[in-house]
């Protein structure tokens, strides 16, 4: 699957996914609030609007708090590195990125909770109150969510017989009929779950709040500003692209270049993006919808979908 | 071999020279020889791992009667080298870390014998050289456990419980050898081997249950760990490190050598049951790692927890084989023995780190930490280094771990056993659910007693330990490190280990490289091309922030919200850290909270003071243990009234009894 | 032809048992029922789709009974009774949710099995699917015994019923038409029986919770 | 609900953009963190609706945000009172710069009725360098839309 494609070309479409990601992320995270701005009636800001954020941040000054550590300038560091390695061995554009012989679904997974682990840090360092809360409440969340993002992860692994993720897209190319069959769909469903709580969005938790109480994942960044903030957004946007454009791929792998000609990774590129963007319409929709649950009611979301996740395993035994 | 007694002989000598010399030299001299010790059989132990060959040796002149019998073959070597690495660490950790009552004549003398044992019970190949080493192992460091006399009524305790349970232990270990032998065995492991075939598969099965009920209880498997959370804690800070990431680990040694070597495997259920073990010892260990406040309770729980992961390795390794699907087996029990030295690096490290904190803090407590990474950085990057690689970064050993024993599990998925997919079902269930929980743990310990304010004036005025301790902290990150950023270099030695204990030829699908790479079966990590990742976009971000805005951050007062008063108090502690995730598991944790709110005098609506307390116990102990002990006392006072010193009731029971033997016989 | 076949029946007989999962998860009486709805439908897509494939029409007309009957009109009547309380909510179940989620997967897990056991003495590609009836069974009488509600309990006693109809479907290609024509007027009975214990109990007791009524009252 | 997202939407044709505040360059991005330092909550109700969808000031890159480390300045309405001036200068000191400080409302440009009350300690131009002042008692949410344009940029 993996033979005979010399690594100029693999690196270049890494290279290609990543800038995608770091261009498409930010965009996905304005199109979801162009959507719910819409949908409340307003214009709405344009999708391009976390770019110009990111670039105003660049020009500011950085702050420590008196008590912070190394750990402070560190963690964003961290939290944008997983991202863009995550990035960088996920087939988005391309089935085969450089390293995709060992982009095992098991990295990804561990590298976004590296991420996490990284920001609930952050949070701990200044000593504050609240960045103590959002670290507590967003490493509960990640330990709920786990099971069931792990769980799923593997349904899909049983059904393709690995866990590498160029394999499991390549399976699934060979066999469509397994993306309309229910271990699918239910590993879908529990996958979209957790990726709500993984990026932070309703009803899971907030992303605009300004009530420091109801915060999760605000609370832990309160402290950052400039570029390290930039960075710190820029890798939760660059996580949302990524989880969102993996569930697409994984469970719609067509238009994903299989070889690297300049053509193909064209067609790769819009057609991953736009099925990143109709998933984060779908999510923004969702948010609209509903309503922020209260901390202690989201064990039950998150263990539906860690049921969904199991039924999913079962399923896919019992029907294969 | 010769190197080998001859590092049993140095560790020996080492105990000597700790109860004889005087305190000025007793402790250095001792350590010294300790070290050259470890590190003797360290190489042997690599040295039979790379060659693949099986050293042995026989004696009567040590034990009478049966003599001694030793014998070194890859599966014991990987044993050993997890054992002689962290006691080469715990040895050079002693130097710095032994002081009043860890530096006594007798402390000294039975922490080198620990040592000793440690490296020598996987050597052991014979019943009675085992269960000699065994015993004294048991000993040594149950007496350990006493030294400190400072929490003189919870080591007492601990001491208690760990005694009782070992105890009863190895009596089982004993009493199944024994069943094997029956039918004229002899008793070492080589008439075992040949003989255990003609054994009938109920004598098999019986044997096989006596002999994981000890080895289970040592490895602290739950139900069977409730002296763990006890013992662990309370020895000093090194003998902790050793029984946690050494002394486990042989419990579970002890369940591959009886299980798969000497019995061959047995069948299914037995291995179903081990790992249905690990898995409820994983869950459970992970949640109350979660909840704990004492640091070494927390770690000595989330021992609990790993030790379950690998139980799931060994597990689905031996229901693999027994449906025959040999190369899963090998990558679970590849996992399993990768995850022993893996956890036995990170966990002694942290327990080092523990220690170091205890010394420099004067607590334990998490509650009472915070910002201790400005007065230790190197503990501070140790514990980091160490939590990363339990919470499974990658890149880290934890994680080259954790991918195998996945890998093993999802490709145990093909068989066509129910029970067995069942069992690689609810691995994979826990795995995933530890995972998540195993983060919030490590997160907290270090994240609240490292970062952040000081929540104590201990922790305020923390100053970093003695040289001998920090060295011996990172002598035990290099594996974490090595293990994660190129476990591929140990594979060679992995298939020999496997072998050695599942049999066949050389059959691990395990290919050579850096990283792991399972050619056979599709799949790869590739950590050190991570790593190199990982590296180069840490340094671009820290050049643009270097580059764009000005280089040095400017220091400003915490944001508080504006608030005036800020003060360490606000801090989350590790209690309210954990308490949404206990409030979510209340039902397994059972968490008991008292509220007392004092009034002032003038006006109950305003409010003197407000205690708040949070326990959580060990629901299996108090619901399960505890009932069971005071039966047994009830059935004491009972038994108490049989005896009433009259010589006719006794001579009617020994009638009775012949009377029953003749009943029962004829 | 038979891959398509394959794939739709294995996608109906997954949302019969996904929809039983839902009812646990949601709490309003409400979405329950429509939860239920769904689940008829797709119990009548598993019948008309093995109807088909046999060649049975006596399975069709059976598959058309069912989607009449478990996906419209009782649905509807128990729409109409929770509508007597429109806020009505499983509030405070006998298990909690996460934990009754938690135990319905180990239900499913003890379905696959115990079922497996019971297929494997005639694998077809439609028995395969049995663990799945098996499960749905399970999940709803533990809905039977851990709600309080009464709509909660008669959803559960319905989810028992599709679930051996799925069973039976699947296990040996078609219930007889009588059979299945009399359990599904049994389940519509029960409900009309309760559409007219729930106005009574409402105008004596103004509730409707089944723990409140330990004690009758004439 | 759905059908808003085809409707045309309820805020107004944007007005021509004034001039931009000169030495202020935030290419399109104003990230502000409210500051009430002693209202009388009116000015809070039109900053409210500037925000809502009839005046939508989101359009133009325009957002209140959680913490004055994400912030660009500070939006301070109301005057100045003894028990909020320790906030306020502690709210100044932990913004990056470079930022700069809105005034909103009469109160909070010069005191308004207020002036030398009994719990008033100063008016907000004695503390801080006001960079934009926006008259009005309380100012008309368009009046504030345009104020924050000129800073924006956009």
């Amino acid at each position: 699957m993996i033979a005979n494609v010399d690594s100029l070309s693999q690196g270049l479409a890494t290279l290609l996914q990543v800038i995608v990601v770091a261009l498409g992320g930010p965009l996905l995270v304005g199109l979801m609030a162009k959507v719910k701005a819409r949908a409340e009636g307003r214009v709405g800001a344009p999708i391009s609007q976390p770019l110009r954020d990111l670039r105003k941040l660049l020009a500011k000054e950085r702050l420590h708090a008196r008590h912070a550590s190394v750990v402070l300038p560190l963690a964003p560091m961290v939290i944008m590195a997983t991202s863009v390695v995550a990035v960088a061995i996920t087939p988005l554009v391309s089935t085969h990125p450089l390293l995709g012989s060992s982009a095992d679904i098991l990295v990804i997974v561990y590298l976004l909770l590296t991420g996490s682990a990284a920001a609930a840090l952050a949070g701990l360092d200044p000593g504050t109150a609240f960045g103590g809360m959002g670290a507590s409440r967003a490493m509960t969340i990640g330990a709920l969510a786990e099971p069931a993002l792990l769980v799923a992860v593997i349904a899909l692994s049983i059904q393709s017989g690995t866990s590498n993720l160029p394999g499991i897209m390549a399976s699934t190319l060979a066999n469509p009929q397994w993306v309309l069959g229910p271990s699918r769909l239910l590993a879908l469903g529990a996958l979209l779950i957790v990726v709500i709580a993984e990026t932070g969005r309703i009803p899971v938790d907030n992303p605009s709040t300004h009530l420091e109480l109801t915060m999760v994942h605000e609370a832990m960044i309160l402290e950052y500003a400039g570029p390290e903030l930039a960075l710190v957004s820029l890798g939760e946007a660059m996580r949302v692209g990524l989880l969102f454009s993996l569930v697409a791929n994984l469970f719609l792998p067509w238009g994903i270049a299989t070889h690297d000609t300049a053509l193909a990774l064209a067609l790769g590129t819009v057609v991953v993006a736009l099925k990143t963007a109709f998933v984060a319409v779908a999510v923004a929709l969702i948010e609209v919808r509903s309503a922020k649950l209260r901390l202690f009611r989201l064990p039950e979301l998150l263990a539906g979908g860690f049921v969904m996740s199991v039924l999913a395993v079962v399923t896919g035994l019992v029907t294969r | 071999m010769g190197w080998f007694l001859a590092a049993l002989v140095l560790c020996g000598a080492a105990a000597l020279v700790g109860a004889g010399l005087p305190r000025r030299v007793r402790v250095a001299g001792s350590a010294l020889l300790g070290a050259a010790g470890c590190l003797i059989a360290l190489a042997v132990a690599l040295r039979t791992l790379i060659a693949g060959d099986t050293l042995t040796w026989h004696t009567t002149q040590i034990l009478p009667f049966t003599g001694l019998s030793l014998s070194l073959d890859p599966l014991a070597a990987w044993f050993i080298l997890a054992s002689s690495f962290v006691g080469l660490a715990a040895c050079l950790y002693n130097v710095g870390y032994a002081k009043g009552a860890m530096a006594s004549r007798s402390a000294q003398s039975l922490f080198m014998v620990f040592v000793l044992t440690l490296i020598a019970v996987p050597a052991a190949s014979s019943i009675m050289s085992l269960m000699f080493w065994w015993e004294l192992m048991a000993l040594s460091s149950l007496l350990l456990i006493l030294t400190d006399q400072s929490r003189h009524r919870e080591a007492r305790s601990a001491a208690l419980w760990y005694g009782a349970m070992t105890q009863i232990g190895a009596a089982s270990i004993l009493m199944g050898l024994l069943v094997m032998t029956s039918g004229g065995a002899g008793q070492s492991f080589a008439d075992l081997r040949s003989h255990s075939s003609s054994l009938s598969p109920l004598a098999q099965s019986f044997a096989f249950v006596l002999v994981l009920l000890g080895f289970a209880s040592k490895a602290g498997a739950v139900p069977l760990h409730v002296w763990l959370p006890k013992a662990h804690p309370e020895a000093p800070s090194p003998v902790s490190a050793l029984m946690s990431s050494a002394m486990v680990a042989m419990g579970v040694y002890g369940i591959i050598r009886v299980g798969e070597d000497l019995l061959h495997g047995g069948t299914p259920w037995w291995w179903i049951a081990v790992a249905l073990l690990g898995v409820v010892s994983a869950f459970y260990g992970a949640l109350h790692a979660t909840t704990s406040t004492d640091l070494k309770r927390l770690l000595a729980y989330s021992t609990i927890d790993i030790i379950g992961l690998v139980l799931i390795g060994v597990g689905a390794a031996g229901a693999l084989k027994d449906n025959g699907q040999l190369g899963a087996a090998h990558v679970a029990l590849s996992a399993a023995l990768l995850l022993v030295v893996a956890h036995a690096a990170f966990k002694g490290a942290l327990f080092l780190g523990a220690g170091a904190i205890e010394r420099a803090t004067g607590t334990r407590n998490l509650d009472l930490l915070g910002g201790l990474i400005h007065a230790m950085p190197v503990t501070a990057l140790v514990v980091a280094i160490s939590a990363g690689s339990i919470m499974a970064v990658p890149t880290l050993s934890g994680f080259s771990g954790e991918w195998l024993l996945l890998q093993g599990l999802l490709h145990g998925f093909a068989t066509t056993s129910t029970p067995t997919v069942i069992v690689m079902l609810l691995g994979v269930i826990a795995l995933a659910l530890t995972g998540g929980l195993t983060a919030v743990a490590f997160v907290k310990s270090f994240g609240i007693g490292f970062l952040g304010q000081a929540r104590s004036s201990g922790a305020r005025d923390a100053r970093e330990v003695a040289v001998s301790m920090r060295l011996a902290m990172l002598l035990l990150v290099v594996p974490s490190v090595a293990l994660g950023v190129a476990p591929g270099l140990l594979v060679a030695m992995l298939s020999r280990a496997t072998t050695s204990a599942l049999g066949g030829k050389l059959a691990s699908p395990l290919d050579a490289g850096t990283g792991l790479v399972l050619s056979r079966l599709g799949g790869a990590i590739a950590p050190a091309a991570l790593l190199v990742g990982l590296v180069a976009v840490m340094a671009l971000a820290w050049l643009l922030n270097q580059t764009l805005a000005q280089r040095r951050a400017r220091r400003v007062e915490a944001w508080g919200c504006g608030r005036d008063l800020q003060t360490s108090r606000m801090q989350y502690t590790a209690t309210s850290f954990a308490e949404p995730l206990q409030r979510v598991f209340a039902d397994v944790l059972r968490p008991q909270s008292d509220v007392e709110v004092t009034h002032v005098a003038e006006s109950r609506y305003y409010e003197q003071s407000l205690m708040y307390e949070n326990r959580v116990v060990d629901v299996l102990e108090a619901r399960g243990y505890r009932p069971l002990i005071a039966a047994a006392q009830r059935l004491g006072r009972v038994a108490r009234g049989l005896q009433n010193g009259s010589i006719h009731r006794y001579l009617a029971f020994g009638f009775v009894a012949l009377v029953v033997i003749l009943v029962v016989v004829g | 032809m038979t891959s398509t076949y394959i794939a739709t029946l294995e996608l109906a007989a997954g949302a019969v048992l996904l929809s039983a999962v839902m009812t646990l998860w949601r709490r309003g009486v409400r979405s329950i029922v429509s939860m239920l709805s769904l689940q008829g439908v797709a119990l009548a897509a598993v019948a008309m789709v093995l109807g088909r494939h046999e060649h049975e029409n006596a399975l069709l007309v059976t598959g058309v009974l069912v989607l009449v009957v478990k996906g419209l009109v009782v649905p509807t009547l128990l729409r109409r009774v929770s509508r007597l309380d429109p806020r009505s909510r499983e509030s405070r179940p006998l298990v909690n949710v996460p934990a009754s989620l938690v135990f319905a997967a180990a239900l499913i897990v003890l379905a696959y099995v115990v079922g497996t056991r019971i297929t494997a003495l005639s694998p077809t590609s439609a028995t395969h699917l049995a663990p799945l009836g098996l499960a749905t069974v399970l999940v709803g009488y533990f809905m039977l015994v851990t709600r309080r509600r009464a709509v909660s309990k008669i959803v559960g006693l319905i989810l028992v019923d599709n679930g051996i109809a799925l069973v039976t479907f699947l296990l040996t290609s078609g219930v007889p038409l009588i059979v299945e024509l009399g359990s599904s007027l049994d389940v519509l009975l029960v409900v009309v029986v309760l559409q007219f214990l729930m106005v009574s109990m409402r105008r004596h007791s103004d509730t409707d919770r089944l723990t409140e009524m330990k004690a009758l009252h004439d | 609900m759905f059908r808003a997202l085809w409707r045309r939407p309820l805020t107004e044709p944007s007005s021509e953009r004034r001039a931009t505040v000169t030495g202020v360059n935030l290419r399109g991005s104003l990230q502000l963190r409210h500051v009430d330092v002693g209202s009388c909550n009116g000015c809070e109700v039109e900053v409210t609706s500037a925000l809502a969808p009839h005046y939508d000031a989101g359009r133009f890159g325009i957002r209140l945000v959680a913490s004055p480390r994400h912030a660009d300045g500070l939006l301070v309405t109301g005057v100045v009172t003894h028990n909020m001036e320790g906030p306020l200068r502690q709210t100044l000191a932990a913004l990056p710069r470079p930022s700069v400080i809105v005034a909103c409302g009469d109160c909070a440009v010069n005191g308004g009725i207020f002036v030398g009350a009994q719990g008033v300690s100063a008016t907000l131009d004695q503390i801080v360098e006001v960079d934009v002042s926006i008259p009005g008692c309380p100012p008309h949410p368009r009046d504030i839309v345009a104020a924050l344009r000129t800073l924006g940029g956009r």
